[in-house]
């Protein structure tokens, strides 16, 4: 962990050093482009001219090494479960997950019959948000990121965890 | 059967990548720049839709062949509708064939703009895209007062369509076409004659015809290479012998017939003939209750059927075989783009690493239809 | 004079500064687990097959040489290109001289065609890409 | 009041199966005009039924007046082919496809692509098709001619144990990603084809997924395949 990361008990100073962080950390997260299926095409719409994620400090970045969020946007099937978990270990620490659409829920309309497909990806990650939907509307994803910075500015880096 | 001299490494274009349009692998073996030989791995979104088609009824189906080609969902109702109907020798109303037409070409168009914006964006152009995408939205505004969705509309049903027209569509619908109209124009000074982009997509990933047929290559990419080849025009169903259009073909205007150039080209000339025969159809629209043939039990006789309709990609066929039970026995969907991808691996030997994204993104593939 | 140069210390200690104090916050609050699989190379997602370190093509180094050649003639010509107008006559003489120098050069080395970047074979080559096949059994279509 | 009402939902029926449906549409009575409607379509029903029936003794007479004349376009590749493959069709009866053996279903292939009255140049697709849990399997070909507009159906049965069909991925290269799919859902080895491996599933993916006798395999690489319930619902 990094040097100050978890040393400090919880007082005055340390929590408005957090607050600091975490509103740092919230403030751009950069997402990391893995459209799959079909809410990779609301993605991309979300991101286009009318919805625009960059108002909110989101910019579309390829490779993981630069991303801090994962938009798992889209059905994960057998065979892609393994490169999802493949690409999430390979990102930059802090990272967060979102599963986007009830695919990447719970396996959405294909949980019944669906035998190469992945019932969830918090299977093989841990998912910070979900989002329902099929797919799920733009208004629904950029709620969905707000609701992930929320979660970020709440994050206490600096303080002593009481295991 | 390399063509490059000199050592060779190969190279995942892997399943995450921003111009693989989806998840589709390219094991590429190049020198490091010219590339030898690409293999396209698919399989990473194959969400067993056969497999579902043999366990829920027919009216259940349509909801996953929205989800197979989720770029032009409309087309893939109106496709499967077709083939039940023609099972179950049920005809629907005439007001619904209009309906069917109109929202089809409304569809092919949005999803040729989302091609070709995506496109820009592999040859680099960013600004298209954004362009192309603010003028979709207008067109899934239509779709959302028309159906409630954005996406996949489950609207088209086996024997009629879920929801009529409400007041003042055909007006919205007629002021978006003229919108539109001048739209198309300024999409070709922005991309279609940018010196770059000619560069870039010129001469570029030629298909010979008899290739393209050997292949099962169909739709804009083989009309890309001028075959004259659509089902609209050739095997007319519903009622698209009412209407008059033609088939732009790539004539090889910036470099030879059947390069990139050429497929982009002939998508923009076909929004011009599908906004003509929206307009057509608007015009001759009957009135009429469009849930009359709607059948409470869909149990269509025994038999097997194989009917093929015109999607933005090319020739989508079903192959429905019903034992006489409310459940299809089998369903095979025969998807364009598996085939147009399955020229990849010929049509790129020898180009450059860019080229090659270039080529795949004038094939216009759609993987959730590709790994059904 | 000297305070030119007190100008620029500070300019340097600024940029020293800039750069390094974002560094000391992030070795200091980042977390860092470095686990094997963050380590792993970065392949779309796949394991990456084979080594890159193959015997590249040729061209790759002779273009490299070229490059050299004619960067490092551009390196000579600013610092002469600065004083030109004090200079007078004589010293653009000697200029030209070595620039015909480099010139023939470069005319040697387009002629040989050591500037036409890739000799490769388009499997269905046409148009501009007809002219660069060097082998015969390329298959050409279309019109030129 | 209710035989007038049988009288009317009569006259109703017999006025649509002439084709005008308002005959049914403006009785007011919601009953009637409901029962009038379950009676219209068991009539179209049996008419249908009837209709079926008298079909095959149509087709037996008009086989038995001219056998050689109108046939179907497919009677006529059957015959071509019985022709010049003797032996290799399996049945006689030709209702819109053809059924034949597979030993020499490559040379055929290159015979329906070459011959210049069929020129099928496109292979449009092919379906595996399986009979029962026991019975055999079938691979059924859809080809069609981009000159001659016309297509044929062409259907193989294999047995279920050991099903192999020779490869035309030479014949139209289309075959060779459409055989992979049909070995990877079905099982059904293609011999002579270059890269027999799986397209769509993964390489170590256990049974073939669209036989009816299939049971989703239980793990994957440690992820659990099926869905977990307890906790759920």
């Amino acid at each position: 962990m990094g040097v100050l990361e978890n040393r400090f008990q919880d007082n005055v100073v340390v929590a408005s050093m957090d607050k600091l962080l975490g509103w740092a950390r919230s403030t751009s997260p950069w997402f990391f482009q893995f459209g799959l299926a079909c809410c990779a095409i609301e993605m991309m719409a979300t991101a286009a001219s009318r919805y625009d994620l960059m108002r909110i400090g989101m910019i579309p970045r390829s490779s993981p090494r630069q991303a801090d969020v994962m938009i798992v946007a889209g059905t994960v099937t057998m065979k892609m479960s393994l490169r999802v978990k493949k690409l999430y270990e390979q990102m930059a620490d802090p990272k967060y997950v979102i599963a986007m659409g009830s695919c990447a829920t719970s396996g959405g309309p294909y949980w019944q019959y669906g035998y190469h497909v992945l019932k969830g990806v918090d299977l093989v990650v841990p998912v910070d948000v979900y989002i329902p939907g099929c797919p799920p509307r733009p208004e629904a994803l950029i709620e969905g990121l707000l609701k992930l910075q929320e979660k970020i500015q709440a994050e206490r880096p600096l303080t002593k965890k009481i295991a | 059967m390399g063509v490059v001299h000199g050592d060779l490494m190969t190279l995942n274009i892997g399943p995450q990548h921003p111009s693989t349009h989806g998840v589709l692998r390219l094991k590429v073996k190049t020198d490091g720049e010219i590339i030898s030989e690409v293999e396209p791995i698919i399989g990473y979104l194959h969400r067993c839709f056969e497999k579902h088609c043999e366990n829920v009824s027919y009216e259940q189906v349509i909801p996953y062949t929205d989800r197979c080609d989720y770029i032009a969902a409309m087309n893939n109702n109106f496709g499967y509708a077709v083939t039940v109907e023609e099972l179950m020798e049920i005809k629907v109303p005439e007001r619904v064939e209009y309906i069917r037409v109109i929202v089809a070409e409304l569809n092919r168009i949005a999803s040729h703009l989302l091609a070709l914006g995506a496109y820009g964006l592999d040859v680099g152009a960013f600004t298209p895209f954004l362009y192309m995408f603010r003028d979709r939205e207008r067109i899934l505004d239509l779709f959302e007062t028309l159906c409630g969705a954005r996406l996949l509309y489950n609207y088209i049903w086996v024997g009629g369509v879920s929801h009529d027209f409400p007041k003042g569509f055909v007006e919205s619908v007629y002021s978006f076409l003229d919108y539109f109209e001048p739209k198309i124009e300024e999409y070709n000074e922005l991309l279609t004659y940018n010196k770059i982009f000619i560069e870039r997509t010129g001469d570029v990933g030629v298909m010979p015809p008899e290739v393209a047929v050997s292949y099962g290559v169909t739709g804009p990419n083989l009309r890309g290479s001028g075959v004259k080849w659509d089902i609209r025009k050739d095997e007319p169903y519903s009622i698209y012998e009412k209407f008059d259009f033609d088939i732009p073909v790539g004539v090889g205007e910036m470099g030879t017939v059947g390069d990139c150039w050429d497929r982009y080209y002939v998508r923009m000339l076909e929004m011009k003939e599908s906004i003509k025969i929206t307009r057509q159809a608007l015009k001759g629209i009957p009135t009429g209750d469009v849930h009359q043939a709607l059948p409470k039990k869909i149990r269509p006789p025994q038999g097997s059927i194989y009917k093929r309709t015109e999607s933005p990609r090319g020739d989508l066929a079903y192959y429905i075989v019903s034992d006489g039970s409310p459940i299809p026995y089998r369903l095979k969907m025969r998807s364009p783009a598996f085939t147009a991808l399955s020229v990849l691996g010929e049509i790129s030997q020898g180009w450059m690493m860019s080229d090659v994204l270039a080529i795949l993104g004038s094939l216009d593939i759609v993987l959730g239809e590709i790994d059904r | 004079m000297y305070r030119d140069f007190g100008t620029i210390f500070l300019f340097i200690l600024i940029g020293i500064v800039l750069v390094y104090v974002p560094l000391l916050i992030q070795r200091l609050v980042a977390p860092k687990k470095h686990t094997p699989d963050k380590l792993s190379t970065y392949e779309c997602g796949e394991e990456s097959e084979g080594s890159a370190w193959v015997q590249f093509n040729i061209r790759f180094y002779v273009i490299a040489l070229i490059f050299l050649i004619f960067d490092v003639e551009v390196v000579f010509l600013f610092p002469w290109a600065v004083v030109f107008q004090e200079l007078g006559l004589l010293a653009f003489v000697e200029m030209s001289i070595f620039l015909l120098i480099l010139i023939v050069g470069l005319a040697y080395v387009w002629k040989k065609g050591d500037l036409d970047w890739v000799k490769y074979r388009v499997k269905y080559a046409s148009g501009r890409y007809r002219k660069v096949i060097t082998e015969k059994e390329g298959t050409t279509v279309g019109s030129p | 009041m209710s035989s007038d009402q049988d009288k009317l939902i009569a006259e109703s029926v017999e006025k649509a199966l002439q084709g005008d449906m308002d005959a049914i549409n403006n009785i007011e009575d919601r009953v009637t005009r409901s029962k009038a409607k379950a009676a219209l379509v068991k009539a179209k029903r049996e008419a249908k039924a009837a209709v079926a029936e008298e079909t095959p003794r149509a087709e037996k007479s008009k086989a038995e007046e001219a056998p050689q004349a109108e046939q179907t376009f497919a009677a006529q590749v059957a015959v071509a082919l019985e022709k010049k493959f003797p032996g290799s069709l399996d049945t006689e009866d030709v209702n819109g496809h053809i059924q034949m053996k597979g030993e020499q279903w490559y040379e055929a292939a290159q015979y329906l692509r070459d011959n210049p009255d069929f020129l099928f140049d496109s292979l449009q697709c092919v379906t595996g098709y399986d009979y029962g849990t026991s019975e055999d399997l079938e691979v059924r070909y859809n080809l069609h001619s981009m000159t001659h507009h016309h297509a044929i159906e062409i259907r193989i049965k294999i047995d279920r144990n050991d099903s192999k069909i020779p490869s035309v991925e030479q014949v139209w290269r289309i075959g060779d990603w459409f055989e992979r799919e049909t070995y990877d859902m079905y099982g059904i080895e293609f011999v002579g084809h270059s890269n027999m491996t799986r397209i769509l599933c993964p390489e170590d993916w256990a049974g073939w997924p669209l036989r009816k006798d299939y049971e989703t395999q239980e793990m994957y690489h440690g992820i659990v395949v099926p869905k977990v319930k307890d906790g759920w619902e």
